[in-house]
């Protein structure tokens, strides 16, 4: 049987509110709709009265879920997608990310944002926001590339006690799919070799770890053995991991959905030319999507965003450096 | 000091031919969105659309009601959002428009860079929505305060939400800045009865959405929203007293969304015995009826008018489809006016 | 059906030594607070105190009859923004508290990490303040959701706000979801006519703003802000029917802001005549007035109450003020509960 | 007689009102108070029915001021403090930065920012958010150090054709003099050379490039002669200036008030690596404020955020690397 990113996360949800009376979930559409995408089908049924549909007021949502959470629930939120997020910008920046800092008192809350590009769902429901929330102190932000992590990463996400921006990749939904759900994973906080190398290292997260395999098969035809880097996590960023990994290769790409400028990107070629300078035989290099709003046309959305077709180019231009 | 009125508006009535000719219009721009809303879930169906397909379907009237009564010409303003194909097409936004979009031709306003509903033409009245709702009422307001710096205070803004949407920040915002600066603006309130799956009862808890209206300082019309005649009459004069300088006004028509919150959602949550329901019938049938029983149209005169809305829709998809796709290669990757200050890929040429 | 009551609450009337007793008890609280608040203004023109400095002079009598007649110890909860320092003294929180976070003790519930009306200790019902306005409604509803998952529906918060704050978008979706979920929230609002330099003009187009309960669904009370009895009788009932389970109570109070906006700010745009109309006088001796009247307290024992009362004061400041400041060496710079995964600086030992 | 920063900001927003009679002014306590921080003083009286008292609204202030600017007006919005802009960040990232590129509609507004931190102002009245707003294509961003860019850099926010966040440092409002007014400023998109130097290059921005300088006054005494880069704005990043120093230095220290993740100094090192790798003998260097919020405490608050004495500090460090 095969389980999907999104069984994934609604597994993971559903074991959590099963092994702890203080999760419960929030957010539009959630209940007996079972979400927008369906990452909450058949939860309310199973958990009567913890799964509770909101109304249109992403702050109030998570608002709400600071309170509660203050109170020692464990609320999970789910926002219909990411780019809804920015109603919610307020309370997640200043109220929940401030709240442990400020009084002592853990604020744990999981807000789930399915993110990322897709066909036709233009500027307004295509949003990778991982560098923004990581830019704040107090936030975690985890950006799961794989089955796997979806689940073990989600349930770790609601067990810790501080607000996890949790990024699901909205094109990882349905297309990615494991034989089962793992028993363990790597933990929150490392990143992962997704496919060893020694020619030239590429960090992704999220979406894009699949778009740099793909690339790194593609140049592995022409005798080119890339490195790729999932970092499961934006922040914190498991600068160790990609330093040996560079330490090996010599040669840096770091690849995002984000828009181009700081993010992700920046963050770590800037750790890596900052402590691992003398580990690099070349200029580290970067690819995000390109510098406008996302657009609506297939056409233009896949020139907008790296695939593995741009990261392969890039790799090749940053193997000849 | 504003108030709400009960169901009909107050207004004078207008006189026979007048409210026949009104009547007939507005029919005209509900069947052709309906027409348009149908071929364009028809494409859907057919994979030939990617996005989301949001459609109008029971609400034209509400909607064409606000949309025709708004004068384009004169300056008015149209914030339409997802059900609002009548009004937008009812206040002047050409059918191509709309058609090129949703396909998204290269000619198209938005130019494949935005689709379906998120269309606009900003200079001719009609602002481009963004997703985030309740967000477009303060850019409307914006507008209107342009006007008034520039001594028109003569024109309208009649800008549209849901129910769902009524429970946003923005909103109240929004309709409390038009009213602590007294703006021109008509707020229409579709409550349709459900929020993509969520009934109203997780939306609000007044009785009647129209109960907000004295708490902003407005005046409130509470309507069958799908009575097309309802409708047109509270429009009719929320519009003339925005216009004479009363400030905001707040139309709440009851109706229920007859169609899935987009094309891709059969809407099983929605009890089937609504329909049978107070404000569950669809008002293009009824209007339809009502024009035959009144002898406001001949059968004759009906089907001829079905088959040339059916002839210009068939042809304005069928020439948005031959239409150039955007070309990546020919886009300019950046996203300012200030071109020397981008920092995108600026065009080769 | 919620409605809007008149000025006095219509709840049966407490017998005569509770109504003293109360009065007396919400009187000391008045007194603390202003007692407290004068002798923070003036190490603040002394330069003793860095940041701002923001008093609720005029609003002690609404704000602590909302805050005494809570429960602490019950689980109730009190979010007060930055006039609440009687209301915040009359629910629970010690005066060592405030004096601690004005100073920046690292001792202090705030460790000078934040200061002066930031305070709170979420654990014992004081949400700390964030100075977004309108953000801390939604917090107080989340607590009580949280509260009604572990059974307990009798506990109600009471959460504070101004004229200004309802024009934010988090006030409107705060009190909806409160109302949509039926919690038993009790919003003060304290329409003290300004917001900072700007008049409720420009901030609301309503009558009162007790006129937006109805379109929330929401019970309202409008009262005499200035006048304690009022401001008791009416919290009392709200709190009542919260308990009761008749969901949130929205209690508007006029009053006039008897200060600055902040300390900074001689508040010269105050029209001076302002304090003889209705609502602009003095709650504290209007409420100590009436206490001598009606013989509730003798001259002597209100001496010795405000001799007492400063006594406690200093010796509190005077504590403040002795403690060590926070120690930049011995900080944790990192703001996360799970160590582990921080990437700030880990402290040293 | 001396101008200081907040003059500079008012009369260029007085010259602004006098020019163009599409111009006005929108925000909180701006007209008969002039302001919080006095910034609009005096200009109601002046431009009647021009400078208007919002309520306190920011996402409606920042939409109905997109709104009007699609109707060719440039209105100046005035945030109290930058803080605060978070309730009108979904009307600045979603609605303002994507009208002109969706739309082809031009939106001229500029969003005032009182940013930055001060004794005493905690968490909630001291950000400094260039590199949130940065991140979104659409956006200006100007981060102006002297009085002549405060005034200069204002005049042609107002007169550009974009929104523009403008990031006016409350540090330097009252204490920071010039003589006179500027007749000529540098290009909005130039960096300036605010110190020559040879040893070594800070790049920074606002208050930041006078801690710098005061770390390259300290460091002359010592022998070493630190060039500081003032990038006036953040977006864009004048590179190329940023690339000439380093080439002249050959060592990068970028300085930035922001929160450490991502952001202003990620951006300037990453592209000085990606650009000019070959030019760098040490590895590039950050400085950031620290990864909490901002403390309320002056003993905590001058320990947070970068100082002319960590900045020499970590200067000195990279010159011996
Ligand atoms: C701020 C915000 N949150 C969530 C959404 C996602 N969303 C799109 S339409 C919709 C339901 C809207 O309901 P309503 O306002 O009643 O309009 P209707 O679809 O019924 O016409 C939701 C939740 C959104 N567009 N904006
Ligand atoms: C969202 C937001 N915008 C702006 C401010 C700045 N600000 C602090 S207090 C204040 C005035 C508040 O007025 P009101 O709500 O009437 O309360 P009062 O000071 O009169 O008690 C303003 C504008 C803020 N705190 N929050
Ligand atoms: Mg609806
Ligand atoms: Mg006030």
């Amino acid at each position: 049987m095969a389980i999907t990113y999104l069984d994934a996360i609604r597994e993971a949800q559903s074991r959590a509110l099963e092994e702890d009376e203080n999760v419960y979930i929030y957010g539009q559409d959630v209940a007996a709709f079972g979400g927008a995408f369906k990452a909450t089908k058949g939860l309310s049924e199973r958990f009567p009265g913890r799964v509770i549909d909101a109304p249109i007021s992403e702050d109030a949502i998570v608002g709400s879920a600071v309170g509660a959470a203050i109170e020692g629930m464990r609320p999970i939120i789910e926002m219909q997608f990411a780019d809804f997020s920015s109603i919610g910008f307020n309370q997640i920046i200043n109220q929940s990310a401030t709240q442990f800092w400020r009084t002592g008192v853990p604020c744990p809350i999981t807000i789930r944002l399915p993110s990322g590009g897709t066909e036709g769902s233009g500027p307004f429901h295509s949003q990778s926001l991982e560098s923004i929330y990581a830019h704040y102190p107090g936030l975690i932000v985890m950006t799961p590339a794989t089955v796997e992590d979806a689940y073990g990463m989600l349930l770790e996400a609601i067990r810790i006690d501080d607000p996890v921006i949790f990024c699901e990749h909205k094109l990882l939904y349905y297309h990615l799919k494991a034989d089962e759900l793992p028993k363990t994973i790597l933990p929150v906080g490392k990143a992962r070799i997704a496919r060893a190398g020694r020619h030239a290292t590429v960090v992704a997260c999220s979406a894009m770890v699949h778009e740099a395999l793909r690339a790194a098969r593609e140049l592995a035809e022409e005798g080119w053995q890339i490195e790729v880097v999932d970092l499961r996590s934006a922040k914190p960023i498991d600068t160790d991991t990609i330093l040996a990994s560079v330490a090996r290769t010599g040669r840096l790409l770091a690849v995002s959905e984000s828009f181009p400028w700081g993010g992700l990107t920046a963050e770590v070629v800037s750790r890596v030319s900052a402590e691992g300078f003398h580990l690099l035989d070349a200029p580290p290099q970067r690819l995000n999507s390109k510098d406008t709003p996302i657009p609506y046309h297939p056409n233009l959305w896949r020139a907008h965003r790296p695939t593995w077709q741009t990261i392969a180019a890039a790799t090749r231009n940053l193997i000849q450096l | 000091m504003p108030h709400t009125t009960p169901s009909v508006a107050s207004a004078a009535s207008v006189d026979a031919e007048k409210n026949r000719e009104r009547f007939v219009s507005a029919f005209r721009w509900m069947l052709l969105a309906r027409t348009f809303e149908d071929k364009i879930a028809a494409l859907y169906r057919a994979g030939k659309i990617v996005g989301g397909v949001y459609l109008g379907r029971g609400q034209e009237a509400f909607s064409a009601a606000l949309g025709m009564q708004l004068d384009q010409k004169h300056g008015d303003v149209f914030a339409g959002l997802i059900r609002d194909q009548a009004g937008r097409m009812a206040f002047g936004e050409p059918l191509l428009d709309s058609a090129r979009t949703y396909l998204g031709s290269a000619e198209g306003p938005m130019r494949g860079r935005d689709g379906n509903i998120h269309r606009g033409r900003p200079l001719r009245g009609m602002p481009a929505m963004i997703s985030h709702l309740g967000a477009m009422i303060s850019v409307v307001n914006g507008m209107l305060m342009a006007k008034r710096f520039r001594g028109r205070t003569d024109v309208v803004g009649g800008a549209t939400i849901g129910d769902g949407g009524t429970s946003t920040g923005a909103f109240h915002e929004g309709l409390n800045q038009a009213a602590v600066e007294r703006l021109p603006l008509v707020v229409a309130v579709a409550d349709n009865q459900f929020a993509y799956s969520t009934a109203t009862e997780h939306q609000y808890a007044c009785e009647n959405l129209v109960d907000r209206a004295i708490g902003y300082g407005v005046r409130g019309y509470r309507i069958d929203g799908t009575d097309l005649e309802a409708c047109l009459e509270a429009f009719a004069e929320a519009i003339e007293r925005a216009r004479r300088g009363e400030g905001p006004q707040m139309v709440v028509g009851k109706l229920l969304r007859l169609a899935g919150h987009g094309e891709h959602d059969d809407a099983r949550y929605i009890p089937p015995d609504l329909r049978d329901k107070p404000f569950g019938g669809d008002c293009l049938p009824l209007a339809r009826e009502r024009l035959l029983d009144e002898k406001w149209l001949s059968q004759d005169e009906l089907d001829e008018l079905v088959t040339t809305t059916q002839e210009s829709v068939d042809e304005a998809v069928a020439r948005a489809q031959s239409e150039p796709d955007p070309n990546p290669f020919r886009e300019s990757w950046h996203a300012l006016a200030t071109k020397h200050l981008a920092e995108g890929t600026l065009p080769a040429d």
